[in-house]
């Protein structure tokens, strides 16, 4: 039986474009290390959303992490700005042009650290961005430093130990006015698109905190969460699948269950996913919901709380919809009368 | 390191008639937040109005209420309206400062005061004019709260009477500045009346001071040089400013706040064609510009020392990554905190090289509100054209005082977004490098996020000419030398100083900014005084013109006069030209905090040229002993 | 802007015997994060050992794993340690580099391979070396994670057998290096065998590059300078340390942080003599220090460009507070971000003036690991001695790379805490003053909280003698004069410049920082090539010493040379010196982020002399084109 | 019938210091303003609790309230950092010499705005220091714009409205880790005082939010808290004593009441006093209570959060008991031998 040859159809999404459409440059992050596997997860929510890339800015502060812009959807427009500064380029890029979709990448230094203040005021005004944090609780690019959302107590390849209790980012930004917040992990391949095309679709701060294991620094001896440490506080340790050094750790758990997750330095981290009747858009009993499960030394994964129809900071400055950057001269330089009336006044 | 400030005295110029007309200064003198700028301002525009050329400056404290506060109007017929040395009439309002600001006075200056504070006993050698301000205030207003507010207003009646100004120009100049409140304008109009018949009736003109109606303000206006530069970047098109407030810049962005309101807003939509943000803090005010800068909006921002000093990342990432963004510096004295209500040219050196790693800025120098308004515009120009920070560098005397100024003529140009992608260019220019060097001077093209051109990553690591990371040695030797060249570049383009040559000199004078008023009244100083004929460059921009150096050869010795300690526009000049030329140069440096004024221009002068000058008392009597403990 | 490098070729020197002995540079090329350290630290220490004189430099890229590194070890008989435009020797093991790493060598260089690359193929006029790595090390080592660890040991074993390096000297080493972990130990020295078995065996010497005992290294140490400066400051007796993480200053901090922790423990009570914080950021780390300084520690920062940046703000309030704090500018490339892992003096111009409003800066310039710990001593002296903050200005090349040295001699004189008041001096002096000028030379006395001495409240607003705030022109301008006379004071106890006459030179070199280690070489090059004489002044502290003026004044034409684009410490002498002698300097630049060579400088000068210099190409073969899209 | 004349005996504390050796200079601020009544009480605390002077170090960052540590202890040391930056400074104090008091003097505009940042992670470090915000909700010093604590919908003089919502710096501290964290207003004598005596026998961040009227620039029309608002919206308005310009607001309510304060504008505030048996050793229940009084417009008062016995960050530097900056040259500089074994490991 002859069948008809026709070219072999790339899948496409709504708009027409590949899903290669949505890649980059090719990484220069550590093999296994969790930015890649979250650079992914924003070309496959990209793509499935039918995102315009040339609609998209892209944007960071330096690290690892706000290395990783470069390395999805190559044809949109990046700005890798300065450490832990990626708030104010965001908000004038924003205000410039509203009708850019803005992903910002960020990580837990950049933003807990030299950047917490310009956080602050982010999630204060509601700009709409996706805010994300690849937060794996150590600086990568200078070393393997304690970051802001480091353990209490993990000890650091030099031998320093961290002594203060982490920055938990998911309860500052709910705080501070932030209008959605998601915690999720980078491996968690189902979770994170869904977060992430949630996001896409929000408009007002997404800010998402992805637990992002960096796999040569985050190795700390002596931590509470170290492969040691395990060993020796943990029965069933025979039972931890050892997931090899390199390797994407992935993972795939029921909403309302508790997910352990082995490190790649044995260490674990343990993963409460919101239950799927969890409401959140109530405030209080989100910053409930944070306490609790720090408490129990477990991380809420999910949405953890949406304002769904909160102004954001360009409507509240009521700006023209059209993109500030292109108004033409007609609209931006004031007719000779007003200047002469100003005059006039001032005689 | 700088030369000790000496004077000689100046004398009044008495005309044969026994009179001075249009040529001394008033000071009123009284405590801040006691609501006196409006009787200052309506006894300023009075004056100018009676068209005559008038400057009025504020000395204030660095606090909000109670301290010490002096207001200076110089009224001057030639047109010098830089800040004099000498006050000819004095208003004492303040009881703590009244007996020191009395003894500073020359002997044969006039003051009015207050009754109670019994001034006649201090010195016996002014002329006294006391008036009973409390007892004729509850004439006029029975309300206790509001007296204190149009208690003001009795001196501005008086001072009409004795200085013979049109007492219909002074009601003219309260409405304009009260239009708005009918009740404020009578209350104080009364109070106006009030001072003006107590004087009639009691004074007799016993000084030499009167104003007499001129012809030299017709069709001037009035207004502070932030106001001036606010109006510049609404007619420039901006597009987002992100600020944060600090003395003495704030009133500029928050005067565009009000003028963009007026004047921006869609009339279809009733939306904003602007966005301005009051940022967190300077770091973030202008990440959002050179944000917004990077996203095609003409972006600015506007600050003074403290947060220049704090926005050298962000500059230099401006100029690294060549995104455009406008700074407006409104110099203030430093260094850190300093004095936040003083006036200083004090960040110039710093700001050229702001930032790490061979980083250079591009700068303009206003002398007056009319650059003020003009550099404004040409600002964003030169921002987008060099795709580059550009520095505006006021200050505080400029920024916050009151000048006269000829209007503001409407830009003759259409708005210059520089290089900016388009089809047609991509078109002729083949594939599209955001960092090439097409056309030759070191200007590249870029395409702007949603505009549908070729994208790029813009950042502040090395990058080749395709803005791709790269460590590659000559990729980054390129880039910066390119770099290089764009800054040589931008040189002709920056606007052009002001020059008078005169062919009988062997001096020259360089000066920019404020001082330029200074200048103007020194060197007719130094002609009357010791015949000595003076050259005149003005610096508008930074890197100079070429013509800088051809100024400096025409003479033998160049006087650079600045407002700082450290010499900073000779400094730069230093790195720039040829030893030769250096070797003409010589310092005037004034650094008090207070504007500098002609004496101590011409005294300095006249030392270094080898003139003896007779000395007269340091710069500082305008100025409260009791400094007290507190401040910024 | 900058002389186009060029260069003649170096012929490598082949002596009678056909043997190059003690005179060539080897280049290991790897991929970062695949653990190639500790092989060539072994190499490079095993050479050291046998009493040549070496330097090894790191070239690798800013990230973290997978792309291109390479590690140079230079070895010369003639204590040569700059960097060196040649290799002559190569180990090639990065398959993404391999081909142009052997394309850019000059005929005649070797090269070790891994197999499989078949570099023979490219050219051959190379003397050629395969290794069949995976095989050999599948025979040392099951564990297949372990095998990449030891994998590069094996290329030092073949080293040690072509280059007649004593492998008791590497097993040495090995020890060395990680004599805390003995499994490793075994396993590496298995590697370290079976390499050296295998040249042995199969290789046949072709290439003319042999390492000869000598004793130039005698009790000499290899040591980075960070960890030079680490001493230092230890020594110096910092107790209050602030920092920030930032390439390539990070391991200053971090070791340390280590070299306390087992130093200044209190024995009695296992309690820190110090207190070390990660700060937030560099803002804060510089807030930090100056808290400290002002409450009487020793503290100290240390960041790189960026940082400075930031430190604007604080940078000038210590200068107007005058409060000592040490920061460490360990620099590299910008502007912004730049090329974080690529060197520069780029940081020098900026940091001079860093702050608004007339602010200046004490800085140092350390050239070797000597002086990053003595001058790191020196720092803290004279930042109490002047309270102020005190820059020390070294860089990647210096702070990174590993260098020999003589061993650190035990600091001579006690700590000068400079003048921190007690009872005696009250006594004398009556009233405290904090910013009284009572010796005449600028530097008033300080209090310390908690040491029951008069108090005073310290700020960065204006302020009297008597440290009470005040707005007063003249206290503003007694004060900044005194604050100038302070830092004309201070000139004379910068670390005094190093400066050797040659009688016979009419040509003077000015260097400073590493760039020093290159002018060495040079100068010989042009004595030899040319016969030109030069004397040299290196520059080790500014404000500059009266010496410098001298020094040009003895030389017809001086060459400044350095690692930035701008000329920056030509630029700082312009402002210092009279015309007459800027006149005679010139500008030799180097600025393509790998250290400066000896070859770059001749050529560059002999062209500025009006020698015909021989093209060669330009510095960059040795960084990859594949520079990808990515970057810090 | 005679009596025997002695000197009057002013009233010592117990260390025998007057109450005026606790003054400062001259206040410079405006008649009225609440910094000025903080002031007083501080002089007050420090005076009763017996605190030495010369052992008091006073931070402050850059406005109305950073001026104030000149206005009292004025044989104490100060340090009159730049704006924002008072964390960072007191920090560093701090360790230098640990045996000193700190008390720190910010503004709602130094801490909310440009020194957030800084707060923040003084917070997270339970450095030992009083940390006091006089809380305005505008920038006084620089003429009234609007602070991140500012009202959402309050107009300033200038026309200008704030849309955006303030920031709670009490929930923020003890979100962050905080060990002391109260709230209280300026005129509240006995309140305050109480409180400030709780925080210097604290040994920890103590963060105080004293809630502090400017007069002169808070009079913002339009306010949701304004004179004129409260005409319109609020019936009992004859009741309401009108506070004269220029005269210090006090009050004195009792545990667990709500008093409506009337701020020198006609605008309003509710303060709600923690019930005589709140506990505040209980963070969640602390957050929640911040929660629920904002949500009716009130601001709770009290000590809302205490952890008392929490290690702070000298504890957790383990650094020596005597101050760091006065240890003698033997103990800070190693001997001779400690450095010939350093030179001979690098052989
Ligand atoms: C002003 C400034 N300070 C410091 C640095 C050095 N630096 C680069 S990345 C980084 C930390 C990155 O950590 P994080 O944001 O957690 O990113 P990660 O690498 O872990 O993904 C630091 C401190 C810098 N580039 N700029
Ligand atoms: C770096 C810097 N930016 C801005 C300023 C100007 N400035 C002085 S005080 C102040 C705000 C003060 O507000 P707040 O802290 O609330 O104090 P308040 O005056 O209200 O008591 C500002 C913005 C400054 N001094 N330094
Ligand atoms: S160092 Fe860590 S964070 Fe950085 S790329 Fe490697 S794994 Fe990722
Ligand atoms: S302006 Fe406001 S905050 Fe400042 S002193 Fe006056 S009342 Fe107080
Ligand atoms: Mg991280
Ligand atoms: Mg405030």
């Amino acid at each position: 039986m002859a069948v008809a040859t026709s070219p072999v159809r790339k899948k496409v999404n709504r708009i027409g474009l590949e899903s290669r459409e949505y890649r980059g440059s090719k990484t220069t992050l550590c093999a296994g290390c969790g930015h890649n596997a979250i650079s992914e997860r924003i070309i496959g929510a990209c793509f499935e959303m039918g995102i315009e890339p040339e609609r998209v800015v892209k944007l960071s502060g330096i690290g690892c992490s706000s290395k990783s812009p470069a390395y999805f959807l190559g044809s949109a427009h990046g700005f890798n700005a300065v450490h832990g500064r990626m708030p104010s380029v965001g908000t004038g890029a924003m205000l410039a042009n509203r009708n850019l979709v803005a992903i910002g990448v960020s990580g837990d230094g950049d933003t807990g650290a030299i950047g917490i203040g310009q956080f602050v005021h982010l999630m204060r005004r509601n700009l709409p961005i996706i805010y994300i944090i690849e937060d794996n609780g150590c600086y990568g690019l200078t070393k393997g430093q304690f970051s802001p959302t480091a353990d209490l107590g993990s000890k650091a390849k030099t031998g320093v130990v961290n002594d203060l209790p982490p920055i938990d980012t998911c309860a500052l930004a709910i705080e501070l006015g932030a209008s959605f917040v998601a915690r999720s992990f980078s491996g968690d391949k189902k979770q994170l698109t869904a977060i992430l095309k949630a996001a896409l679709s929000h408009r007002g701060t997404a800010m998402l905190d992805v637990l992002s294991p960096c796999v040569t620094f985050n190795d700390h001896e002596g931590s509470t969460k170290s492969y040691a440490y395990a060993k020796a506080h943990d029965d069933p340790l025979e039972e931890i699948d050892f997931v090899p050094f390199f390797e994407d750790i992935s993972i795939d758990y029921e909403p309302g269950t508790t997910q352990e997750v082995v490190m790649h330095d044995g260490s674990k981290l343990y993963l409460k996913k919101l239950d799927a009747d969890y409401d959140p858009l109530n405030k209080v009993q989100a910053m409930r919901v944070l306490q609790e499960t720090r408490s129990r030394g477990e991380f809420a994964t999910g949405l953890i709380y949406v304002e769904p129809v909160k102004p954001d900071f360009l409507d509240v400055l009521n700006v023209v919809d059209e993109p500030l950057a292109t108004l033409p001269q007609e609209r931006v330089r004031p007719p000779k009368t007003v200047l002469d009336d100003i005059m006039e006044s001032l005689r | 390191m700088a030369p000790a400030e000496v004077a000689v005295q100046e004398a009044p110029v008495v005309h044969g008639t026994g009179r001075v007309v249009n040529d001394f200064s008033i000071q009123v003198a009284t405590v801040n937040g006691s609501g006196s700028q409006t009787a200052n301002l309506v006894l300023l525009r009075s004056i100018f109005r009676m068209g005559v050329p008038v400057s009025g400056k504020n000395l204030f404290p660095s606090n909000i209420a109670g301290l010490p506060t002096w207001f200076t109007i110089r009224a001057n017929k030639d047109g010098y309206i830089a800040r004099k040395k000498e006050i000819d009439f004095l208003v004492a309002m303040n009881p703590e400062t009244a007996r020191e600001d009395a003894l500073s006075l020359e002997s044969g200056a006039a003051v009015v005061y207050d009754e109670g504070l019994a001034l006649d006993a201090v010195r016996d050698d002014l002329v006294f004019y006391p008036v009973p301000f409390d007892k004729l205030i509850a004439g006029v207003c029975t309300d206790v709260k509001l007296r204190r507010l149009v208690r003001n207003m009795i001196y501005d009646g008086v001072l009409a009477k004795l200085l013979e100004i049109d007492l219909q120009q002074m009601e003219y100049a309260l409405q304009k500045q009260l239009g708005s409140k009918p009740k404020a304008v009578a209350l104080n109009q009364q109070a106006l009346e009030v001072g003006f018949a107590y004087a009639d009736q009691h004074f007799e003109k016993r000084d030499p001071y009167v104003i007499a109606p001129m012809n030299e303000t017709a069709g001037k206006i009035l207004i502070e040089g932030n106001a001036a530069a606010a109006i510049g970047a609404m007619m420039a098109g901006v597009t987002v400013v992100a600020w944060y407030p600090i003395t003495p810049s704030s009133s500029l962005c928050e005067t565009l706040i009000d003028y963009l309101q007026k004047h921006r807003i869609d009339e279809r939509t009733g939306k904003a064609t602007f966005a301005v943000v009051q940022a967190e803090d300077e770091i973030a005010a202008l990440g959002m510009a050179v944000g917004a800068g990077w996203a095609g909006a003409r972006a600015m921002t506007s600050t003074s020392g403290p947060g220049v000093s704090l926005m050298g990342e962000f500059a230099g990432l401006g100029y690294y990554g060549e995104v455009p963004a406008v700074i407006f510096d409104v110099q203030r004295v430093g260094p850190s905190t300093g004095l936040p209500t003083r006036t200083a040219q004090g960040d110039v050196l710093s700001t050229a090289f702001l930032s790490h790693g061979d980083t250079r800025h591009l700068m303009l120098f206003p002398s007056s509100v009319g650059e003020c308004y003009s550099m404004a515009v040409e600002a964003f120009d030169l921002a987008e054209r060099f795709q580059t920070p550009v520095f505006v560098m006021t200050d505080l005397d400029l920024g916050m005082n009151t000048w006269m100024s000829d209007p503001f003529p409407y830009p003759e140009k259409p708005l210059d977004r520089g290089k900016v992608l388009d089809e047609e260019t991509l078109e002729r220019i083949g594939r599209f490098g955001r960092y090439r060097d097409v056309d030759g001077d070191g200007v590249p093209y870029r395409s702007v996020p949603g505009d549908k051109m070729p994208a790029y990553f813009c950042r502040g690591s090395g990058h080749n000419e395709w803005a791709q990371y790269s460590e590659r040695p000559d990729d980054y030797q390129n880039n910066v030398d390119r770099l290089a060249r764009k800054f040589e570049n931008a040189r002709n383009w920056m606007p052009a100083p002001v020059v008078e040559i005169n062919r009988q000199a062997s001096i020259g004078i360089i000066a920019y900014g404020t001082t330029h008023w200074a200048v103007v009244e020194s060197r007719d100083q130094l002609k009357a005084e010791a015949e000595l004929e003076t050259s005149y460059y003005r610096v508008c921009g930074y890197p100079f013109r070429p013509a800088l150096a051809s100024f400096i050869e025409r003479h033998e010795r160049v006087y650079v006069i600045e407002q700082n300690r450290d010499g900073q526009m000779l400094s730069l000049m230093k790195l720039d030209l040829e030893p030769d030329l250096v070797r003409r140069l010589r310092s005037v440096l004034h650094y008090s905090g207070l504007p500098i004024d002609a004496r101590s221009i011409t005294d300095s002068v006249l030392i270094q040229e080898g003139y003896r000058v007779q000395k007269t008392g340091a710069d500082t009597s305008r100025v409260p002993r009791q400094a007290g403990v507190g401040g910024e």
